[in-house]
């Protein structure tokens, strides 16, 4: 039976599509693995993913990249992991070994990314994900082929931990969803409460299917925090938004992780978010950035280009772009388009992206830098830089 | 004490739409023997056509009427297509055939809506009312309001309409109803209409509170089912009381599990089904019945 | 297969409301009933005998259309109705009180008799309803009460309450007095004679000889899913091979 | 002629057997060089068919709907990541151990469960996996929400398996063991007991046949060859999280079983296939079709896959072909004879 199946498909299938030639060093295109949330749970996340990643994509295909002596052109793979970690292993094996590619981009969130690390770093592709758990890249020496572009959790803990001792806020409640980001960013808060920087009251967690979130945000308010921080992506970020405002807590101690950072956001939670803080690029705010440095003048034309392309910004699509624009940069300085070489590459990179500045080395793999991160406010429904 | 009453309030609210659930499955149960893992498909269908809809710019009654007949409409082909004659096939191949529409139900509405969740407004404006610390949204009285309505609306069709007492009959003894000139095909289908409004309006209510996306048919089916059989799959009464009872066991229950552990809150629901089916698999209200007959 | 029963058939000088012919039926794989030809005219009684896995109750439910047959014809006031589910034969007026009563135990015994005339407009109810409790005035006392809570001879005289209701051109009975109490046997063939003599065609399968023939006038004995004999029932009484199907039961 | 006719079954199993060997046998060659196939899909559809295989008896024969193979699958899955990660003991020995797990798992529940109807079953063991999947998301044992990574790959002899083609064969020498084990299984009195409840289950009680300890043990030999697949998943991916658990893993396999053929030893294999060739080629190409929804598009072909397989071969595509087979034999056979 499994023959004359097999016999079928491969006369009406095989026929026509036999396996390409693997890219070989002189093909005029770079194949490029993108391995995202075009479905599922994170979906909101891959969207935006993938119109960056064809945005830059466009820019850089206009002028070529220049390999060595040669111009070369990227050619995106887009497949969709469903949100599903399994899922993100198959669609990563496949990239390897069905398309050749040079380097994968994805996934696009740490659970997808956690599931691919290990035999991403057995076949030696590089991997520039847009997940924010330090596991990612940590242990250094597991991790040689990976890289990431969000700051590591910590870091934007840590710039949360400075406003909060500006306010002289020390009792949190942390709200996160119950996967590996959000996992990520309850550890680095407990991390911190361990070393007596913060009082950690509660922390309550979510599923990342739930939409209803009204009795982890009751406990957590009972315990009186003086401030809320919500480790979660949209449309779950909005719906955290909505019924902490309906518990009735001020809006103006009510903190976001990057992951929170889109349009929907502010769709989903309505006025709700009037007032809230997210720790994010400044790109967010891009309308509002005075381009002066390099950084900020790259932050502002990725807003710019992007929500001229696509009508509305998303805080998600710097992060892809910027792992693409990445790679092109490692192709152009190493000189060459094969794996081994992006990854050396990657590592001695110094880069000013739509995301921020990246300042990779041997000893970090671990995205954008906290200067790049700012505290923003939502202010008449539109992200606005503080201070 | 106010938490508990916060924690009793909301799951009241989530646990209305699980009774409407369980009461669609339950009804469809006793009249055409067919256990539908599809149920939570029309609350899928109700919430998101009602939020895309009113984002849109329909006016909220007409996006609910237009949402209502459109579950209904895909009741009606997963009855006539997908289950004719379901009640003379085997019950594994019914379930498998539910569970097949069930996928195919949300496939589509991916390809039609997309991923996204959609938000639509709740049916007052107004911020949360506060009594005695109790915080009460506007939204929140709508479900109440409206499941009951719809509750009282089921048992006055039930009891007091001929067509309920057809199908109560049919639930009673399919044979004996046929002999009296009913018509089992008929009332299979008036039943899965029926479900399916009950269904779509679950979705509805809820639409303003937890913004519905097309994947949430799922999740919702499978809190309805436990619904009805910790209610008991054999009566519509067991069914409501059991979806507001896990509505509020589940929030509750979260709510006084301490933070490290509250990620498991989301097993309650089904570690109270798989107690009820393991304890007492007739459903915990059965014992009731036979006390009384 | 069939010779022995179709001489045996009364000529009819109408078109019978019932014609059975050549009737083959069964369960799963068995078939229980070999090719059988009934009648049954306008204003007749008649009763079906015949032991235990005669085949007698296949046969009502196959003339009912609770059952597919396998082969032959059932035709019902001259229409051929083989392929109609049992509903429509129902609304035709083709009315079937199947063995073991079966009432909607749930329901009140109102709600039981208007269920009953379900098929009529709901004018007709009242006139329906006065009838019913004319012939069973008791019933008329437990309008309200849950019908599942009655005794076996109350739910009998429901059972045959709710198919009067919906205006029988034919009148089928299964065993209407089996299970119940000397006295319920009693009124409920008193109640079988008092329709046969208002002109209600019908058909009866019956265990109790007594009962069977105090209602009937004509007769079909069957024997493994055969027709024997058939003939008037002062015929019948005479024939050794009822008596046996009876198991020495008196048969007078 | 009689010859033939007498050795009939034996022809006829060995022939069947060839044709399942072959196919197995093409599938490296098909899944490397066929464009949207990987040999990592070759390695992912013989684990399914594994998994699935345990339903061939439960469902086909004992009548029950499981949607719960996904709570056995990945207690092998986490049994395999646990015991080599954290207890750095064999692979070989994990999943020995994670198959005794699933069994013993599979059997207490099995106790409380069969005295009660079809249906709950079905959301017995749906809500055992959704509840496993909660508790291993909250234990340090199990990685958290963050899963287990590094899983330790298996060994021959000592030996790195290294690649997917290589542990292909390796999982489909499992296959087919786990396939004659299951064939044996069908074909003893057990399995007729079997056949007979789920045609009858009065007629079958009637002979004094209690359908509860026949049905708990068809469950225990689904539950173990689900975790054996499971254990082998996670050896091959290095990987483990409470993904394994899905009630999206229970529904793919309860489709692979019902398209292959319920009552077919062969159907889960041939129903993997299928359905592994639908994601992928639905991947590749639903895209375009519908830029809306992604690669999610293929549950569609899945759903309907499920119910046109129901309602037009009730015994699946190997249970379909088959009787088109006998047909064909028959009229080939009966035409010298006249």
């Amino acid at each position: 039976m499994a023959v004359g199946l097999a016999a079928v498909l491969t006369l009406g299938v095989g026929a026509g599509c036999a396996k390409q030639e693997s890219a070989a060093s002189d093909s005029t295109e770079i194949p490029i693995g993108v391995d995202i949330e075009k479905s599922g749970p994170a979906s909101v996340q891959g969207e935006a993913y993938e119109r960056a990643l064809k945005l830059v994509a466009r820019q850089i295909n206009a002028n070529g990249v220049k390999v060595g002596n040669q111009t070369k052109k990227i050619k995106l793979i887009v497949r969709d992991n469903k949100s599903d970690p399994a899922e993100s292993l198959s669609v990563a094996k496949s990239l390897i070994d069905n398309d050749n590619v040079a380097a994968i981009i994805g996934g696009g969130a740490s659970p997808t990314t956690m599931s691919i690390v290990d035999t991403v770093e057995a076949k030696k592709v590089p991997l520039v994900s847009m997940g924010s758990s330090g596991a990612i890249v940590q242990p250094i020496d597991k991790r040689k082929y990976i890289f990431k572009t969000p700051g590591n959790t910590p870091v934007i803990a840590d710039v949360m931990l400075k406003q909060f001792q500006r306010k002289g806020i020390k009792k949190i409640a942390v709200l996160s969803v119950d996967n590996a980001y959000g996992a990520a960013g309850l550890k680095a808060w407990q991390d911190l409460d361990k070393a007596g920087k913060i009082d950690l009251v509660d922390n309550e967690k979510f599923g990342d299917k739930d939409k209803d979130f009204t009795v982890q945000v009751t406990k957590a308010v009972a315990k009186h925090p003086d401030a809320v921080v919500v480790w979660a992506i949209p449309p779950q970020a909005g719906i955290a938004a909505q019924n902490l405002r309906q518990a009735k807590y001020p809006s103006n101690q009510v903190y976001f992780d990057t992951g929170a950072g889109a349009e929907l956001f502010v769709k989903g939670a309505g006025s709700a978010s009037e007032g809230m803080y997210m720790v994010h690029s400044r790109v967010l705010a891009g309308d509002q950035i005075t381009a002066t440095t390099p950084a900020a003048q790259a932050e502002k034309k990725f807003f710019t280009d992007y929500s001229r392309d696509y009508g509305n910004f998303s805080g998600f699509a710097p992060m892809a772009a910027d792992a693409l624009s990445l790679i092109v940069q490692a192709i152009t300085k190493g000189g060459r388009a094969d794996r081994e070489t992006i990854r050396d590459s990657l590592e001695k990179l110094t880069f000013d992206g739509a995301f921020g500045t990246y300042q990779f080395s041997p000893t970090n793999h671990g995205g954008v830098d906290e200067s790049s991160l700012a505290l923003l406010v939502v202010k008449n429904g539109t992200w606005t830089l503080t201070s | 004490m106010t938490s508990l009453a916060q924690f009793v309030v909301t799951g009241f609210t989530t646990g209305a739409t699980y009774a409407l659930v369980g009461l669609g499955i339950a009804l469809i149960a006793q009249v055409t023997g067919v256990i539908s893992f599809a149920q939570g498909e029309f609350v899928m269908l109700g919430g998101l056509t009602f939020a895309l809809l009113e984002e849109k710019g329909l006016a909220a009654p007409l996006a609910a009427l237009v949402a209502i007949v459109l579950a209904c409409a895909v009741g009606v082909v997963l009855e006539r297509l997908v289950l004719p004659r379901a009640r003379a096939g085997r019950t594994d191949q019914t379930i498998m055939l539910t569970i097949g529409a069930s996928i195919v139900i949300e496939g589509v509405a991916l390809v039609v809506v997309g991923t996204e969740p959609h938000f639509a407004r709740p049916f007052t404006k107004g911020s949360a009312l506060s009594v005695g610390g109790v915080h009460i949204t506007p939204q929140y009285v709508w479900v109440v309001a409206i499941t009951a309505v719809v509750l009282v609306a089921m048992w006055l069709l039930l009891t007091r309409t001929r067509v309920g007492w057809a199908m109560r009959a049919t639930a009673m003894d399919a044979e004996a109803a046929q002999l009296s000139g009913i018509s089992p095909s008929r009332m299979s289908l008036i039943v899965f209409v029926v479900a399916a409004a009950l269904g779509a309006i679950g979705g509805i209510v809820l639409a303003p509170l937890q913004s519905p996306d097309a994947g949430i048919g799922i999740a919702l089916g499978l809190k309805g089912f436990a619904a009805a059989v910790i209610g008991g799959l054999g009566r519509p009464a067991g069914a409501v009381v059991g979806g507001l009872a896990l509505g509020i066991v589940e929030r509750v229950a979260a709510g006084y599990l301490p933070g490290d552990f509250s990620g498991y809150s989301d097993a309650i629901a089904f570690a109270l089904l798989l107690l009820v089916l393991l304890v007492r698999p007739t459903g915990l209200l059965s014992a009731l019945r036979v006390e009384r007959v | 297969m069939t010779d022995d029963a179709s001489t045996s058939t009364e000529p009819g000088t109408s078109t019978p409301v019932l014609r059975v012919r050549g009737l083959v039926a069964g369960y799963d794989r068995i078939e229980a009933l070999h090719g059988v030809d009934v009648e049954v005219h306008q204003g007749e009684a008649v009763t079906l005998i015949g032991s235990n896995g005669a085949g007698k109750t296949t046969l009502l439910r196959t003339i009912a259309g609770l059952m597919r047959p396998w082969r032959g014809t059932v035709e019902f006031l001259g229409e051929d109705v083989s392929r109609w589910p049992a509903e429509r034969r129902a609304r035709a007026g083709l009315a079937l009180v199947p063995e073991g009563r079966r009432v909607f135990a749930g329901l009140t015994v109102e709600e039981n008799l208007r269920l009953g005339g379900y098929p009529h407009p709901r004018s007709l109810a009242a006139d329906g309803l006065a009838t019913v409790y004319e012939l069973f005035p008791k019933l008329r006392d437990r309008r309200t009460q849950a019908a599942g809570t009655m005794s076996g001879g109350e739910q009998q005289m429901l059972a045959i309450g709710r198919a009067m209701m919906s205006r029988p051109k034919l009148l089928l009975l299964d065993e209407p007095s089996l299970g119940l109490a000397p006295l319920a046997v009693r009124e409920v063939a008193d109640a079988l004679v008092e329709l046969a003599g208002r002109d209600t065609t019908l058909a009866l399968v019956e265990q109790n000889a007594t009962v069977a023939f105090h209602v009937a006038r004509r007769g079909y004995l069957l024997d493994r899913g055969t027709l024997v004999t058939a003939g008037s029932v002062a015929e019948l009484r005479e024939d050794p091979r009822v008596h046996e199907a009876y198991l020495g039961q008196p048969v007078k | 002629m009689a010859v033939l006719g007498r050795h009939r079954r034996l022809v006829t199993l060995v022939l069947s057997y060839g044709v399942f060997v072959g196919g197995l046998l093409l599938v490296p060659f098909l899944f490397t060089r066929v464009h949207p196939y990987t040999m990592a899909d070759g390695v992912l559809m013989v684990l399914l068919a594994v998994a699935a295989l345990g339903l061939v008896p439960f469902t086909g024969y004992a009548g029950q709907v499981s949607l719960g193979q996904a709570a056995f699958y990945g207690t092998g899955a986490y049994a395999t990541a646990i015991l080599t990660v954290k207890l750095h003991l064999s692979p070989w020995l994990s999943l020995v151990i994670g198959a005794a797990v699933a069994g013993l798992l599979a059997y207490l529940l099995g106790l409380a469960l069969f005295r009660a109807a079809g249906h709950y079953l079905t959301l017995a063991t749906i809500a055992v996996g959704l509840i496993l999947g909660v508790v291993v998301k909250q234990l340090d044992v199990t990685g958290g929400a963050e899963g287990l990574a590094g899983v330790t790959p298996l060994t021959v002899f000592g030996a790195d398996i290294g690649g997917d083609v290589n542990f292909f064969y390796l999982a489909a020498g499992i296959l087919l063991v786990a396939t004659v084990v299951v064939h044996l299984v069908c074909r003893s009195m057990f399995a007729r007991t079997l056949l007979a409840i789920s045609d009858s289950p009065v007629a079958a009680q009637s002979c004094g046949v209690d359908p509860a300890p026949v049905k708990r043990s068809m469950f225990v030999l689904a539950a173990v060859l689900a975790a054996v697949a499971g254990s082998l998943y996670a050896s091959w991916s290095g990987f483990v999280d409470a993904s394994t658990l899905d009630l999206n893993v229970s529904l793919q396999l309860l489709i692979i079983a019902t398209v292959g053929g319920r009552r077919s030893v062969f159907g889960a294999a041939v129903g993997s296939f299928v359905v592994v060739s639908l994601v992928r080629f639905a991947k590749e190409w639903l895209p375009d079709v519908s830029s809306h929804a992604g690669g999610q598009v293929e549950i569609i072909a899945y759903g309907l896959a499920l119910i046109l397989v129901l309602r037009l071969l009730p015994r699946g595509i190997v249970g379909g072909a088959a009787a088109g087979l006998r047909r064909l034999a028959g009229t080939v056979t009966r035409t010298p004879t006249r």
